[in-house]
């Protein structure tokens, strides 16, 4: 095997060529919209603000703001109630596990679970 | 320049359609709904995601395999768990290995609303057949009112896969199932007014009593054997929910239960939501059936929680004062676990600030799960 | 596509409706089961105390129950014996991890394993 | 009614047979060993939950794939890793990950003895022949001598898998493989009381030495080049086992060790359970040659456990006072990990209170591993 | 003793040739490196054991089933991840959950440097054409030169795979990409003082800005679609590298970009790193051709280096006073993140103790590994 | 099915024997391996000292000698110099989590990550 520069057609030149200019395109496309991200983020935001005020108060999304802490205190109350076997280190586990919820139904079922998790 | 032409040929900037831009919009307000609103994050964000990736512009079937319905492309390999129906019940296994059932064999009664809020998925099966649907794609969109992802795509996967003579509507089939469980906190709470009266609202219940160890483990066996005799079409389901609530609750197998509700449910999820999405390919998503089981997805969750509410109202007939049932409770029955718990709890607490409903709606929320998976290893046996 | 209720067959109508059926029949079923379950269960405990008193103390059960925490703490002696370096927290990190054991073979290997862990 | 007939059809009662009931109890009861008792629970609740899986009662071929021998039912999928041997090598990369070699490479002759009970596989393999099983099933059902779950699993798989003629075998070897396993606190010690003497028992062996990091590394290479050489058919196991022993002792790949032997072995053995559970369906399961097998397995251990404790008292009349062995850790060479190791650690203490022979144990028991690791690689290439 | 001869036969001894010793000192060198100087451990130690594993000598189709190439063998099931290209985007998915685009969006012009360093990949494709390689094969050996694991294995899973006529390169590429990884604190400072004047080298650049949260969002999303719409054929690689960054930037999604990030990569990487190993079966390896690669390999780095340092010096002909970039950060283009990032931050204090470039060089290193996506995308189109 | 010792062909006895044999020879021969193994450490310890002073400073070695810790700190110092929002946990956080860096192209990025993280 021996380096045959004849073996380099033009088809191949090609090919290396649009390669790297594509290459290039890509990322400088990419340079300008991030050069150019904070103003447009700026723009949005003071639009945005105003969206805000409508935004914030709905039922639904005061639905969705019951925050999870409350709730799985209320949980863990109500559990306390009826509760057997509890102390208090497992009270502060459930508020904590809060974050970690899960499930495929729902990314909140898992703070439920918790606190009922407690009388195990 | 033919470089060039070839280059651009295989750009999106070529392929792009109408189609494309709608998809890839659609995908970005999933996006947008799960970061700003919260809404499932875990599903939304990677179907999301796969939307865009799905209806990035490309040239089919050239030899580059990208597309997800292209044999050999990654996607397509990936898929092969949505399509083949293994990821949903590796999803239910690691439920079964996160969910406390205690709610639930406390207070029994309360799984008869999980069982009436199936009527959605039954009528929504008729409906889709008066729409002209086959049986078969009639079954897997009549799940929808299961409320319940990963049972639609399993059955979906069975019913409705483009495989004889059926029309593929796994996407659009998983796609409203998520959707519509994302919104429930706005799709329920006017039903629930409308079909309750102040009174009944204020209705309290008793706590439930505390469940012994014996019987949670007791729960996963005597579910399997009872739903496994009466609709053994549910078992991959029903199956891997209850053997993962077995690895929980026996106490002895503590780790692979934390495995399996942690790294195992969290890949298969990744895959299922990227893959799920991805399915959504312009040309194969945005036809009149999707729009069709769009509608009839809205129809069959408003029925399931009409359901629950009423059957809840005629057990308090039959029920002596101090044991009756708070109707809202009903609601929880379409499962959407546990977003329709907490919608009861907050509409309990807008009758009556101090009244949490939310572990008594845990039961029949869950028991929902258990319902629909039943009714979708009927519709099996009867349906493939 | 029409809504056309003409198309809604007898066969479409008998499985929804038996679907449906069957769905109440299975959550009864298990209602029974769980609402007399306790009942059962306190039976069973009844005979069960007496079996008890049996199954305490055979070959078997009295072999097994040499606890992992003792045996953990045999093989950490044993270990510190001939081990070179040590200290308390590697022992009780041991003792700790007594439970997490695990192996395909035996859920106790892993007791013993960590044991041996400490002299790396 | 024809639907509720159809229905009836497909529900476990219509097709419930004696052998369904039989397995379901039998599945009932390995999960109350492994509850009550703690025999083995990692493996006997997966198995004992999968063997009800597989046993509720079900029509086969009709399109449902339900059943693990169903092409295209989830749980035929999920059982290719069984049927093509691909579990057993990822158990084995977690448990390399999981072991500490250093007993036995600080008390190398003890190794010897894992030899020696090897001798439990051969006789076996000719008993098998003698009852007038195949050369092939013969071999598989062999291994049960080995006193190791995966191994028995992938060599059944490879030599007993239903195909060239042989019967598929593999459900039948793993359970009797994981039954004896999860017995051997009741088999072994009369053996060994039978075979050794008070004065024998009550011997004493000095502490092992100390082991450095170096030999720690080099002992995975070493045992790879070598049992490589001398047995390729073993690499796919061993391989994989040294394979996850480095990636524990070379101290730079520490998150690569630690998901072997969590998240990745767990997820394994859940699939590997709950499926060779599942293939103890009635129909395959309930045969005379089971129930031979199961006897083959019983004196295998048997056998196996003598021929420890044999060869370490012909050792000793080698052996100068006060470096004899204590024959009663031969008996630890049949593998059985570890608790063959806490057997011989609890009739040691029974001859003497203060005679700790735990670590010792150990070496022989792992050394066990290898050697019916490499017995099975000699049988696969003397047997496919 | 025909037994023994048959044992014989199939033993190491009787099968070894000079080409399986020289293999396994080739892997027994790589875990020395790995373990002795830490050279990509998480890499060097899984492939060098696979090296080992594929090349103890066994006898191929003979029903054995232990070879990597030989169907049915465990092996080569899982080296099917490797050749049907789905390990590197599953890698790519737990590379973007784990890394932090901050620098990249804080400086953007810096990836104009990952750009330029390209021109590695580009020149090494003409130089194995003018070799008298295939072009598809030509351009998996150029991906050599964009320093990046992951993406040589994918591409040459889908250039020179063995099949349409072209010879399956796989192992040799995949070995050269990640040798040279860990050399490039070898190869790169000669090249970076030799192109460098004292003076460039102490240039000091302005700390890059902080980035805001949405920013961070955005990022992998636009990032998508650019490099989507642009390089379809990027989208295996590149759609999971930004599916996997938004998992974790969209701050919903914890749990699944740690699952992601961890358990998920580390499982891939132990089976990615053991079957490439593996592949490298001497038969297969030791060709006149893996040779060429390696060549061909040094070259494509050398070349990368010093276009990206080029390129550096010419900006700053553009950049005035103050705003210079220090051409070392220009070798960081290469990727082979974050190796030649810490190279240039430790030539940079060579030239001035008090110069730190670290951060700097983040840019375009984590750039580069988007440049050579998209050239992989790009030659995917052209060649296949 | 009866226990047939006929059925015992010669070529079944072979194999259990040979198989029997070689099972020993391994593990003999790892015996033997092992025993031996110190006394090699030791000689190739004697002559891996020597190399050591060779091997301990050339510029490979000592490029890679800048450790993790060093360099996490650099990262660190130079990242709160331009970070927003930090606090000393974080910084803690940083340099604790070196150790466990990962990545497919260099296992020595999640360090330099880590402490990008922090404005996060
Ligand atoms: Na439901
Ligand atoms: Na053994
Ligand atoms: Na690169």
């Amino acid at each position: 095997m021996k380096f045959d520069l004849s073996a380099l057609d033009a088809d191949s030149l090609f090919i290396a060529l649009i390669g790297y200019l594509i290459v290039f395109i890509s990322l400088v496309l990419l340079y300008f919209i991030f050069d150019n991200l904070p103003r447009v983020l700026n723009l949005l935001k003071r639009m945005a603000a105003s969206n805000e005020k409508l935004k914030e108060n709905p039922p639904v999304s005061s639905k969705r703001n019951v925050p999870g802490e409350v709730n799985a205190a209320i949980a863990t109350s109500l559990h306390l109630y009826f509760s057997e076997m509890h102390d208090e280190e497992f009270t502060k586990l459930t508020i904590n596990k809060v974050s970690r919820n899960y499930s495929p139904w729902s990314s909140k079922i898992y703070s439920v679970m918790r606190s009922q998790m407690m009388n195990k | 320049m033919d470089g060039l032409n070839k280059f651009f040929e295989f750009s999106g900037f070529a392929n792009a359609t109408p189609g494309h831009i709608i998809m890839l919009l659609i995908g970005l307000f999933f996006i947008f709904l799960a970061i700003r609103y919260k809404y499932e994050p875990l599903l939304l964000v990677p179907i999301g995601f796969g939307i865009l990736i799905g209806n990035i512009p490309f040239v089919e079937n050239v030899g580059l395999n990208l597309g997800i319905y292209e044999e050999g492309s990654v996607l397509n390999y990936l898929y092969q768990g949505v399509l083949k129906g293994i990821y949903p019940p590796l999803i239910f296994l690691g439920i079964g290995a996160m969910t406390d059932f205690s709610t639930l064999i406390s207070s029994p009664r309360l799984m008869l609303l999980g069982a009436a809020a199936q009527v959605g998925i039954f009528l929504t099966f008729l409906g889709a057949i008066a729409l002209g649907f086959q049986q078969a794609e009639a079954g897997a969109i009549g799940i929808i009112g299961g409320a319940d992802g990963p049972t639609a795509i399993f059955i979906s996967s069975r019913l409705a896969n483009g495989l004889n003579n059926t029309q593929n509507l796994i996407g659009p089939i998983a796609i409203a199932a998520y959707s519509y469980m994302a919104l429930v906190p706005v799709i329920q709470p006017p039903i629930m007014r409308l079909l309750t009266s102040k009174a009944e609202r204020v209705i309290r219940m008793k706590p439930p009593r505390t469940v012994s160890k014996t019987e949670k483990m007791i729960f996963p066996i005597l579910g399997l054997l009872l739903t496994g005799f009466l609709a053994p079409g549910a078992l991959p389901l029903l199956g891997m929910l209850f053997f993962g609530n077995l690895l929980k609750e026996s106490l002895v197998t503590k780790r692979l239960a934390d495995t399996a509700r942690n790294s195992m449910i969290d890949i298969v999820t990744i895959l299922l939501g990227v893959t799920v999405g991805a399915s959504t390919q312009a040309s194969v998503f945005l036809t009149p059936q999707s729009i069709l089981i769009f509608v009839l997805g809205a129809l069959s969750f408003i029925i399931a929680t009409a359901g629950g509410i009423t059957f809840a109202k005629v057990m308090n007939m039959f029920l002596k004062e101090g044991s009756k049932i708070n109707p809202l409770v009903g609601a929880a029955g379409v499962s959407a676990v546990p977003d329709s718990a907490r919608v009861v709890q907050h509409e309990g607490l807008k009758a009556d600030p101090s009244n949490h409903l939310l572990m008594h709606a845990m039961a029949p929320n869950i028991s929902g799960v258990i319902g629909s998976a039943v009714a979708a290893g009927i519709l099996l046996s009867f349906l493939n």
